[in-house]
């Protein structure tokens, strides 16, 4: 039952991709797109891990296709017609090469395959909890300096060029209230 | 014994760092002082080490390099060779210093000039003295760094930074065939000490030493200018003259056949290594001597001299006789130290003029410079008695024993080009010298005087290695090298010959260039070349059949070996592989067209090789 | 996590800390006062790192200061210092301000140093991330420039890539071996004769991500669009402690179990490429900047020659060679940075007599340049020495020869920048900037530490080796 | 574990490739490039939780996880940048900005 929910899924998600990348409507992309993200945050249940699941669908279909869409509304990016589609020549060589690495991986992965190991439960969210912040605190903590320092970056590009290269009255750098408004979706996580 | 190997070395490096860094703030004198002096001092601690030598000695000074097992410590070995070798450094090097004061008078940039004329000492004194490859490699490197640095940098126009720019990389590829025979010797032996790798030659089997030899010679060959990585030479003129005197009388080009001396115990197992030497040093003096005989600077005579002496000593290398080359080694410096520095007065004198065919009566109006340079010209023709002579004769006596197809075909070569030495030597005499000209302007005094003990050491240098049938030979005892072993008449018989063919010489260019003929040969000279036709109508037959005859196949010979084979197919082929190298980093360049979308496409076109490759090792 | 763990990656803390407290600060004290705390950050760091006691790897934290990230800690931070303090004049010249570039100087620093520091394949990964997720920013810092932009942008795009190749590799090596550690993940990546494929094929991608990251043929053609685009002092930085913490997260990797033979194929033409297609394409290049990048492709090929050895003499070699290779580049593109004043002194031409008239920063140059070039008395021989060594005696003869080759040829571009300074220049008039002395003892400093590499390399050689034991 | 771990990884190859290909395609807008590359990244996440599952550990669901915190971080950034250059050059065609080549 769970076996054939998986491999429906995994239709489901492959197929949506599909639909995503050849989409010429950004927007309609990014609904085909979140549409996979569920497939797979599904995916990411049945193979015990509830608490990935949990976050795919927040943080993924929820806050960043959001912030694409975002951009594609503020960029005024939603008329097809307008933009360039990749024609036949853009197609033949991108397929070939994934391709050969879909089929690399696909040959090294069933070469010699793993054994199963037999009966592993679902990974409950105390265990995840503790790996996370006991085993790998460290890891939070830079990911924590990465997400300030996207914060820093987005702030600092959005923000208007205070004046041309001439010494500054005031000294500082003239601190204004930036208009990073791509920059404030990642306070979700 | 170890403090003065530590002071002959470290007293021109503390005075090219010392000139280096402060020596622009210094006054002009104590800068002089300080650069002639520390290499002075070198020379006495030269001396004091040969007074104290006993036998060849290995000192450790420090440890430099040390990685995994790879050692290669700070030490020097001196043997006879090497102490040699350091006496006539020290001293030639010495002498171009002081005359470089003269020399330098008017110049403003004196400083970083004589601390790297004092670094260039330096790194030959540690080329010479390194008892482990690495070591030697770092002074042979030195050596073209600073030529390079002296031979560029000097005038700051394009045309001398150019050749700086050729010399350097000509000579790098000869150093690139060295470092892979040094690295390759380490592999081989586990060890780069040279004493030790030069008794275990053995070792190996005939076909890796011979290839290892070729590959020493090939860095002999791009340092000491022989075929056919020639060319940087000539035009290495660029430089001051103390500057040529120095890289081609007393360092740089000699580095070469030291390294091949050095390394003879090991590389002269291999018979095939030995041929290929010999013939290498054969074919380059005759070459080299050709083309000396067309060409009209005065300084470019002289290079091509030097490339013809050096390409005898390799000869006699070749022929085994270390002896015999390390003994030309050593009057060659001699005299052409002097010539050189004969030449810087002359050119100075003239008002920096060059061309041989412009100058004149320089006999009687500038005396105190001709006397000691027709000293060094009758020691390069080697006319007999001088120490020129001696030496040259020295090898060809080794090559003549050797006997063979090869190496009497060699010998026939080297009498060949003793009488083309001859002749070109003294077409530059005559031309010089002779006849009449301007009124010169007065020279630095210091710069004639170091002509003198130069010249008294050309001519008698002989006396270092006398022919058995006068005396002992002191530089074979002293180098305890196998001499060869001749009868005292074969000998006389062989010094008779090439007597004989320096004397010919002589008198051929006394013939056409001498007295009145001079007169003519300037007239001709300055005619176009198609001009030479037009004389021919003059009625000159006598003359114009000997040109026919003899002269004239020559010219062209050598015209055609100078401007096609070395200006033609040598610095052509080198000028289009760099071209065709430009080109092809060209195309590469254009693969960064500006556009994401193909970083990205050759991006992942790199992991799908990787990927598929992987796969298909598994699969 | 006891007190003794915090001690041990204290380092870590001050960098992390500091950059912080300079984003904090920047409200409050002039931005030009942040580089002193910056660089007090820095080398406070770096004396941390140099008398704490090396520890084994610590399993429950994911970092652990052995000897070898104790090392490099100290090599990333000076380099970030150094380009701390060139950037300082620079960044006033460019009407660069506010605390934002220290902070994330500092950011980036903070990557390297936990890269170096990692033991988890996690901490790896984030640390690689986080390094070039802050010279995203840094590359684009100057808004004054296009071009800045554009090659920020260049960079994320390819970056982005780079990084999804690497997670995906590592979760083929986690899923075929089933542990995040490094050494007992790698070590089971490569069981069997040949290794597990799956974690082969992982490999693949991280070579891939790596070769990327290191600038490598045929994934280097980002390289001379950012180094041109980005301000010099960040090109500087980037050039060296991105490029090193690369070498560094491949020597991580390989380290446990060594070379599969399988990756010698790949890594072989890789370092082939690199050699070649880097050294020719520098050769008539007209902008100073291209051309120190197509030289960095060059040399990240002899790095991975060093590495493709297999062995641990291969490995100290490409230690040796990227401290040897952050001095260099930091001296060169911190020359760059200190002559160009509103502008970037851009063609070869215009650095035509610079020697005379602007004598301590074109002298520093040409020694780059030299060392670059590999001639000796400079640091650049022995690194190339070592390389050469290490891969005839690991038994790559045809590769080191054909490498001995391209770098002769490289000889000749290098040199002609350095006749270019000492030619005298038709224009008469100098508009080069004048160094000044903040930015002189970095480069003095820099310049010190070529030279001495060059004529005294045991010392570091003997730290690295024992490093590697 | 319900399915073999070759399936899930094939999925997460299958998924990987098609994120290739979108970035490889779609040169002439920048935001379907980087969905591609979001699309990549989920095939990585998808082999870290399938390899979770397998050996029963949690350590790959936390990679996972960062990963996610890690693309939120890269995201917001290049959507800024975008925004930014946008404004200067009014396009979002990256093959566009070619300033710089040779």
């Amino acid at each position: 039952m769970e076996a054939t929910l998986f491999y429906i899924l995994a239709a489901v998600a492959v197929i949506a991709t599909l639909f995503a990348i050849t989409e010429k409507h950004a927007v309609h992309a990014i609904v085909y797109l979140v549409t996979s993200f569920f497939a797979l945050a599904v995916v990411f249940y049945l193979l015990g891990a509830p608490l990935v699941a949990v976050f795919e669908v927040i943080i993924y279909a929820g806050a960043i296709m959001v912030l694409f869409l975002f951009v594609i509304m503020m960029l005024d990016l939603g008329h097809p017609e307008k933009a360039a589609r990749p024609g036949m020549g853009d197609w033949w060589p991108a397929l070939v090469l994934g391709a050969v690495i879909a089929g690399a991986v696909v040959v090294l992965a069933a070469s010699r395959p793993a054994a199963m190991t037999a009966g592993v439960s679902v990974i409950g969210v105390r265990e995840f909890g503790r790996a996370l912040f006991q085993k790998y605190g460290i890891a939070v903590e830079i990911i924590s300096m990465q997400l300030l320092f996207a914060l820093v970056g987005a702030f600092y590009l959005g923000r208007r060029r205070p004046s041309p290269p001439a010494p500054l009255p005031e000294g500082e750098g003239g601190r204004r209230p930036g208009e990073g408004g791509a920059a404030r979706e990642e306070e979700t996580v | 014994m170890k403090l003065y190997l530590a002071l002959i070395l470290l007293l021109p490096l503390l005075g090219g760092t010392i000139n280096a860094i402060v020596g622009r703030k210094l006054p002009r004198r104590l800068t002089e002082t300080l650069a002639c002096g520390m290499v002075w001092g070198a020379f006495v601690c030269a001396l004091l080490a040969f007074a104290a030598y006993r036998g060849p000695e290995t000192v450790e000074l420090a440890s430099w390099l040390a990685a995994f097992d790879f050692r290669a410590p700070i030490t020097l070995y001196l043997d006879s060779l090497s102490l040699v070798m350091v006496l006539m450094i020290t001293f030639v090097c010495g002498l171009i210093h002081l005359y470089a004061v003269g020399y330098m008078a008017d110049d403003p940039s004196y400083a970083r000039f004589f601390a790297l004329l004092n670094l260039f000492v330096f790194a030959m004194l540690v080329l010479v003295l390194a008892e482990n490859l690495p070591l030697l490699y770092l002074g042979w490197e030195g050596v073209g760094f600073c030529s390079y640095a002296l031979i560029g940098f000097w005038y700051r126009e394009e045309k001398n930074a150019t050749a700086g720019r050729k010399a350097f990389i000509v000579t790098r590829i000869g150093d690139t065939a060295f470092g892979i025979a040094i690295v390759w010797c380490f592999q081989l032996f586990q060890t780069v000490s040279i004493s030790q790798i030069n008794q275990m030659g053995f070792l190996m089997p005939v076909g890796v030493v011979t290839a290892l030899g070729l590959l020493f010679l090939a860095g002999a060959m791009g340092k000491s200018a022989q075929l056919p990585l020639t060319v940087w030479l000539p035009d290495a003129m660029a430089g001051p003259t103390p500057v040529s005197a120095l890289i081609h009388a007393a360092t740089m080009v000699t580095a070469g056949v030291y390294l091949l001396a050095r390394m003879f115990p090991l590389i002269g197992t291999s018979a095939t290594v030995q041929a290929a030497i010999a013939l290498t040093g054969g074919l380059t003096a005759f070459y080299a001597a050709t083309c000396a005989l067309a060409q009209r600077d005065l300084k470019r005579v002289l290079a091509y001299s030097t490339i013809s002496q050096i390409g005898y000593m390799v000869l006699g290398v070749g022929c085994g006789a270390i002896t015999a080359a390390t003994f030309h080694l050593l009057v060659h410096a001699f005299f052409k130290a002097l010539l050189f520095l004969g030449a810087g007065c002359v050119i100075t004198a003239l008002h920096h003029e060059q061309d041989i065919f412009r100058m004149g009566g320089l006999r009687t109006t500038l005396p105190r410079t001709f006397w000691p340079f027709l000293a060094g010209a009758i020691c390069l023709a080697g006319i007999p008695l001088t120490g020129g002579f001696f030496s040259k004769d020295a090898i060809l006596l080794a090559v003549w024993e050797k006997g063979g197809g090869l190496y009497g075909g060699l010998y026939l070569l080297g009498l060949l080009t003793a009488l083309l030495t001859s002749i070109y030597t003294f077409r530059m005499v005559y031309l010089v010298f002779g006849g009449e000209g301007a009124h010169p302007h007065t020279l630095p005094r210091v710069m004639e005087w170091m002509l003198v003990p130069l010249a008294l050491l050309g001519l008698f240098g002989g006396i270092l290695n006398l022919p058995e049938y006068l005396g002992k030979g002191w530089l074979g005892e002293f180098l305890a090298t196998a001499g060869v072993k001749v009868s005292h008449g074969e000998e006389l018989v062989l010094q008779g010959i090439a007597a004989l063919v320096a004397l010919t010489g002589l008198s051929l260019a006394r013939y056409r260039y001498g007295g009145a003929r001079r007169a003519e040969r300037l007239v001709e000279a300055e005619a176009e070349p198609t001009g030479v036709t037009a004389f021919l109508l003059n009625g000159w037959y006598l003359d114009n059949l000997y040109r026919i005859l003899f002269i004239r196949p020559y010219e062209a010979l050598s015209r055609f070996l100078w401007t096609r084979v070395d200006e033609g197919v040598i610095d052509d082929s080198l000028d289009r592989l760099a071209d065709g190298l430009g080109r092809t980093g060209q195309g590469l360049g254009s693969w960064t067209n500006g556009r994401v979308s193909l970083y990205i496409t050759s991006f992942a076109a790199g992991l799908a090789l990787i990927l598929g490759w992987l796969a298909w090792v598994v699969w | 996590m006891t007190v003794a763990d915090l001690w041990t990656i204290m380092p870590l803390l001050l960098i992390a800390c500091g950059s912080v407290l300079v984003l904090l600060l920047g409200a409050v004290v002039p931005g030009r006062y942040l580089t002193g705390v910056a660089v007090a950050t820095c080398l406070g760091a770096a004396l941390w790192a140099l008398q704490v006691p090396a520890v084994a790897a610590l399993p429950q934290l994911g970092v652990a200061l052995t000897p070898l990230a104790r090392l490099f800690t100290v090599v990333f931070a000076l380099a970030a210092s150094v380009t701390l303090l060139l950037s300082h004049d620079f960044n006033e010249r460019r009407g660069i301000r506010g605390e934002e570039y220290p902070a994330t100087i500092l950011f980036a620093l903070f990557g390297m140093s936990v890269l170096a520091a990692a033991s988890t394949l996690l901490t790896l990964f984030l640390g690689l991330e986080a390094l070039t997720f802050a010279f995203y920013i840094l590359v684009a810092m100057d808004k004054g420039s296009d071009r800045g932009a554009e090659a920020g942008l260049k960079y994320l795009l390819l970056g982005a890539i780079s990084a999804a190749f690497i997670a995906f590799g590592i979760a083929l090596i986690y899923a075929a071996t089933g542990t995040l550690e490094i050494v007992p993940a790698m070590a089971g990546a490569a069981r069997g004769i040949a290794g597990v494929p799956l974690a082969l094929a992982g490999w693949g991608l991280i070579l891939a991500g790596a070769a990327f990251k290191m600038s490598l043929v045929p994934a280097h053609l980002w390289t001379p669009d950012v180094y041109q685009g980005g301000p010099p002092p960040v090109v500087a930085f980037l050039s060296t402690g991105s490029k090193g913490a690369a070498v560094l997260f491949l020597i991580t990797l390989l380290r446990p179990a060594g070379l599969i033979p399988a990756l010698h194929g790949p890594l072989w033409w890789l370092a082939l490429l690199s050699m070649t297609v880097g050294n020719l394409a520098a050769l008539r290049q007209q902008s100073i900047k291209r051309l120190l990048a197509y030289s960095s492709i060059a040399q990240m090929g002899y790095v991975t020659l060093a590495l493709l050895t297999g062995s641990r003499e291969g490995y100290g070699a490409a230690a040796f060679y990227v401290v040897l290779y952050t001095a260099m580049n930091l001296v060169a593109f911190g020359a760059v940075a200190s002559l160009s004043g509103r502008d970037d002194l851009e063609t070869i031409e215009e650095y035509r007599g610079l020697g005379y008239g602007r004598p301590f920063t074109a002298g520093v140059l040409a020694l780059a340049l030299f060392a670059l070039a590999g001639i000796p008395p400079t640091g650049g021989f022995m690194g190339k020495f070592f390389i050469f060594a290490a891969a005839l005696r690991g038994g790559e003869p045809l590769l080191a020869v054909l490498g001995i080759l391209t770098a002769v040829v490289s000889v000749y571009f290098y040199l002609r920048v350095v006749v270019n300074l000492y030619l005298h220049s038709v224009t008469a008039e100098i508009t080069a900037n004048r160094p000044t002395s903040v930015e002189i003892v970095p480069l003095v400093v820099a310049s010190l530490v070529i030279m001495l590499l060059g004529i005294y390399p045991g010392p570091l050689m003997a730290i690295i080796e024992a490093a590697l034991f | 574990m319900i399915v073999p771990l070759v399936h899930v990884l094939i999925l997460a190859a299958v998924l990987f490739a098609l994120g290739l290909v979108c970035v490889l395609v779609w040169r002439s807008n920048v935001i379907m490039l980087l969905i591609g590359i979001e699309i990549m990244l989920n095939a990585a996440m998808l082999a870290f939780v399938g390899g979770a599952g397998h050996w029963g550990m949690a350590d790959g669901q936390v990679f996972a996880l960062m990963i996610m915190a890690m693309t939120s971080a890269e995201v917001s950034l290049a959507l800024a940048l975008v925004v930014y250059l946008h404004r200067r050059k009014k396009t979002v065609n990256v093959d566009e900005f070619n300033e710089m080549k040779g």
